[in-house]
């Protein structure tokens, strides 16, 4: 009968699926450290609302970086057991990245008023795009993300008296959304995440009028 | 075996002759409920129209539209629930109640519409069955709406209303559309009280989430006018607001 | 304002809705005594399937009509408090009388070979149609039931050595088979029930052949 | 600014005017729309009688079912599908096609189910359409019952045979039974390359689903009917296994 | 037997389906020019809400509507070869439609202050309503779209400077409000759409009553 | 044979399942009672958002604690039948008594602007941890219930004149965010509900900007 | 301000989440491995139904039950340090402990031919009623599923030759059933299970009477 | 400012996201015609059914196979463009090809009585594990569609006369199961879909019953 090579294949198959399995494990591992790693830094960004100064606020988030740094440098090096089945094992990291993507733009907005490119983001988090790189639309979904905090932050700022910021916001989301426009997107999670940006910018235009038109401004 | 063969002959056919029976009941009964549908879904879109028509309502054409919108209603008792009168009789009313509760909760739906822009109040159910009392022929049990179709036509009542409350504000109404508000929280008050009591409440459960998102649209109108209103007072002096409010402007002053 | 009047409203309605919740209340407490009333009924029934002569175990379920009796005449009193909302109330009780229906047809099928009309079903019940009658849709499914317990019946009886009962079953079941086909039926319930029946009487066709094909049967 | 006034009131009224066109057009639209959801609703309800009536057949009624089915079906014609082709002209055909595709998709079921307990053959589209043609007012364009809708009804008589299967098995109607099977397999296997080219596959998909089940309870059945006969062929030394199962007995004998 | 006819039969609609499916690629390819089309129309548009002048901004859309004349007679020409089946693929175009009715009744209303009718619609798109035309719901979903964009258009304008804005969005806003309210909707897309047309015309009243409160306006 | 142990251990069971059925009646009854009375409270409490005077609203549900109270007491009495058995049970009361939670932390808050405490809960509701006490999960939820009250609540006290609320209602929901965003919840209903109270700090931001930007509060 | 108490509350909630969040995961943990255990047990018990001697399929499920036995025993132990909390966690193990309960009562019914009890299941698992027990509608759920095993067992042996199995299952399954018919049994999962236990006896009936019917059986 | 790295990036994304747009336009068009064949060979092998003779109908399915070649070559060859992005497409061409292995393999099973191996696979579809392979679960998953394929087969040859067809495919099937319990699945598609073997392998074990016990088997 074929039975041997039955059982020999399926034999080799019960390795190949515990491999990888286990490794899955391993990922599982080190993504939820990135998980409550994010959430730490999301919390300390939160004050960012309650009007403390923006360095006071972003001191213990950066000091986070470092550590996701090293939570992605071991994520690169498990994967390197396994070359080029990078987005194989994606969908286990993918959400946490596209949060913890938000979070650095976010802090180096707050920090620099610029967009933070793709390769500072790999820098940031000591990645590669060779090896272990940021994926291009989680990158993306990213900014998404970052772009729906801005609103709310535009109405606190405001509210605790800083009446030029809504100028700043929406220069910046104004470019921000231009430059998405030139992507032509496919009909998927990122182009719906985009389709919101929409009302973050209608948002920030419209706290900038109410600012505009009592003349709480300075100068435009 | 001539007469086990009768027995059973006798046998065969007192089944086929029940089984005629059955078979004449189940036919007009499904006959009944056809007509029944087909009456609930006229009753519907004539009421549609009616709703629509009281949504014409401005500052100056009230009389003229809810003139019209009452007639219409009245057209659509007369010619259509009629028809369900005629079929409802006995316990047909609450046997045939899935196929024509549609149309009776859209008709609940314009009739207090109706009353509620014209007198500001709720109609009773019991003024609705009153109206419908003259349609029934005198030798016939007169249809009578019952609680469970008109709270579920009043849950619809409610999202009509906060159309109409957001159409008065931006028509300078404020007044009108707080006594929307007030008159939408009473009923979702009472209902609170009433809705676990009803015999099949899941339908009822999902109106009343939707009707709090209708008061809370009114609540945040009115919010909204008020802020801007009171940003003016110190400037005017005033301590009326809506006396600044006095809506759409006149374009040619 | 109409506030008062309105709270007076609802307050109307609070208990014309409390009535008919109590009135179910009532309702539910006489469908459960005939759920269990007939569950008893079941349970001897059961004993058919084990080669006891039919008289001894008809002796029992027979003993319980009695009481079913009692308990629809309970619902009928109940109900006549609001005359004409018997299908108001009716989903209370659907199922368990269809069960009832389903037991009596078949005791009376096994007393005396034929079937329980509908008129017969509602004088044991002591229901009457003009006031409390027996649903007709619900006396039909009833039947689809009793035809459901046909094929166990045969082949418990065919093991216990009575080799004459697929014939009757076979002949009574297409007797009733044909008759349900005169009927024209929604997609419903009783229409899904009635579509079942066609796997019994092949299902009986072929106990009997397999005791025909055998020479078991005396003349057949 | 008296010449402002007038330029106003111009586009007011253009727009009001052309709005008042659109009104007429949505009224007229959804006025039929619900004329054809009635005349589908009566289409499918008589066509369902046709279909219970077909069911009738035994095995010495052949002729007095069937005939009675095939009157029944034209009148459904007759009655009903010719007010749907009053409605259907030009492009709301395919516009209101939603609103009576239920209805048809039932007919052909009727249809086909017919003429396959006549014929044992499938009732083309073409043939059920040239029927429809003495239908329509020679001064109208005639309605033509379009593929998708011939092919779900065409899914859905699947189910009926199998029905009709069964029963002929129990029925001892083995080979009538085999050539149920045989037929359904083929609107099957041919089913199979065409749905993934209906406009919209998904309903049929599901339908694909369930005339699968359909096609493996008739099988389920032939071979219970097999090995039941072959068990006794030995004994009986015939070869042919139909001969021993002759289905329903004759009681009386 | 008629299994060869069965088959014939099959392999005629398979013919014929695979004939309406080709037809649709060939719907697709043009659709997505238009959509295309669309986007781009829509991208010059967006400049409105960054205070360029109005001439300036419809430059280049209006160039575009040359484009998609030309796409809506190569659509009108592909359904030309099926008489009467417009609806039957309307589902394939209509979304993309609604957004050009959009677009052009938005630049037609910058331009001249006047509401773009059906009939002119068809008109600048080229079509026919007799033989291959703008579907009504298409057109008023359309208009619906566009007051969408006027509450932000608004805002924007005040915040540049332009006092007189709200009046005439206002004026105009309100009468095609009045309009729509002439129609008898069913309970479809239309009516959500026209649903919230109502909301664009508050938040105009208000940006209209902090201009007109704080005397900015000319003569009002 | 075996079956008389047999028939013996299910007498067992059948006296087990009866007294374990019979209690959970008991429970529902007193649980029904819990919700009607909870429901008489909610409806009282609506008229906060008719700028009723607080004491004056608060009257009528406070005087439902004391009923609550005998409720819950008698659910402590009937569970101390079966100690150690709460959690078997707990999901019949669970629901309910998350909104009693809710709706005494509101009405504290309302009378005191303090949080009501755990410790305080239960001593409102008569319970102690070591018996009978209030899950803390249930507790948490009932938080949850009371923040998505806010918002409508700050609107509506705004409308009434009170220019000083959304600042009051702002600092207790910061605080109370700041408080749950310690918790490491599990991905379970209480993190999906608190997941739900970001939206409405937004909204009371939203609110209290609305109010600061006109000018209408005192001094902050 | 009250945030003192109500910051040392949430430590206090933070503190008890996560130690019944690290319970929950030892209780995970163990729960694994009963499930992987139990696998094993199923995967050679599948033997028997390919005519193998009952000791020798035996011989190596049983061996398990002192694996089973010492993970029971450490559930039994984490569970120990938060007496009373047996039912918050029994989510957690019920499915597994089901599915135990039908195997240990399959082994043992394949030995003995008799019913394995209640109490003989937890000696089997070394548990204690007192302290850490098998729920009583586990044992029952654990039945039916052993129940559902036996048409398929029955088949497979008379295939095999074993014309005597019917009976003595049959028995087996008949005094089962009415066993089970005494329990009144609320409308939940083990009704459903026990509802489905009549085609399991349905079937092997059949399969008894194809047995009898061609006189395989020496004598019933 | 920060504009034009913005730009640039953004440039250099939207050439990134058309190349892997048109990548994915390619894959399409070849999986739709992957998806075609399969569907070809899918009718032809419906005939097996129809007691024709095993070689008559795989005759044209087996024709088939060089089509698929060509088709996973055109494949192979999209995707040596990226390398190592296997995964990232991975879902794009997934479903199709576990109805290739599943067709394959019921192919080679008529043709042989043997398991398909997974080289084998390979070999027949002309791809080479190093490069472009056949993942190994898709070809689980497709053995698991092979078997659900089977008890329709046994039946229908045991009426075509064959009664020697379900011992060998209850042979096959036991040991195709038997060698997929080695494998620790996780708890995902490809367990649901082996989770369903059962039934397949209980459903021929009882075609194998109603033959045995009938006598119409050969000698076992
Ligand atoms: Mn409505
Ligand atoms: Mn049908």
């Amino acid at each position: 009968s074929h039975a041997p090579s039955l059982e020999k294949q399926f034999e080799g198959f019960r390795v190949q699926l515990e491999e990888s399995g286990s490794l899955r494990e391993r990922i599982r591992a080190v993504v939820m450290e990135i998980e409550s790693t994010a959430r730490l830094m999301q919390a300390g960004l939160l004050l960012v609302h309650q009007s403390r100064s923006t360095p006071e606020v972003l001191e213990r988030p950066k000091a986070q970086i470092a550590v996701l740094k090293g939570l992605y440098n071991q994520l690169a090096q498990i994967l390197s057991e396994c070359p080029s089945q990078y987005y194989r094992y994606h969908g286990d990291w993918r959400g946490e990245t596209q949060t913890v993507a938000s979070l650095l733009a976010f802090m180096h907005w707050l920090e620099t008023g610029n967009l933070l490119l793709h390769t500072e983001a790999e820098e940031k988090l000591g990645l590669n795009s060779s090896e272990f790189g940021l994926d291009v639309e989680d990158y993306l979904v990213g900014l998404c993300f970052m772009s729906n905090e801005l609103p709310r932050y535009v109405v606190n700022q405001v509210t605790a008296g800083d009446y030029d910021c809504p100028r700043k916001v929406l220069k910046f989301l104004t470019e921000l959304h231009a430059a998405f426009r030139m992507l032509n997107l496919r009909n998927d999670f990122l182009r719906k995440k985009f389709d919101g940006m929409k009302y973050d910018l209608k948002r920030v235009e419209e706290v900038h009028y109410d600012v505009k038109i009592r003349g709480l401004t300075a100068r435009d | 075996t001539p007469k086990r063969a009768r027995a059973m002959t006798t046998e065969s056919s007192t089944m086929a002759d029940a089984f005629t029976r059955y078979t004449d009941y189940l036919n007009q009964l499904n006959e009944k409920r056809e007509r029944v549908v087909k009456a609930s879904r006229d009753i519907t879109m004539n009421s549609k129209k009616v709703i629509f028509q009281v949504h014409r309502l401005g500052k100056n054409n009230k009389e003229e539209v809810l003139e019209k919108a009452e007639k219409d209603l009245v057209a659509v008792a007369d010619q259509y629930i009629s028809r369900l009168i005629k079929e409802l009789q006995g316990s047909d009313f609450w046997k045939l109640r899935r196929a024509y509760s549609p149309g009776v909760q859209e008709y609940i739906e314009a009739a207090t519409f109706c009353r509620f822009c014209r007198m500001g109040t709720l109609l009773h159910l019991d003024e609705i069955n009153a109206t419908l009392l003259p349609l029934s022929d005198p030798s016939l049990e007169p249809l009578q709406i019952n609680v469970l179709d008109y709270l579920l036509g009043l849950a619809d009542l409610t999202g009509e209303l906060m159309r109409l409350a957001i159409g008065r504000i931006s028509d300078g109404e404020i007044e009108y559309a707080q006594k929307i508000c007030k008159f939408v929280r009473d009923i979702y008050r009472e209902l609170t009280l009433v809705v676990p009591r009803m015999d099949d409440s899941h339908d009822m459960n999902t109106k009343m989430d939707t009707m709090l998102q209708s008061v809370i649209k009114i609540e945040n109108a009115c919010f909204s006018v008020h802020v801007r209103g009171s940003e003016y007072m110190p400037l005017h002096g005033s301590n009326d607001p809506n006396s600044i409010l006095l809506g759409v402007p006149d374009f040619e002053t």
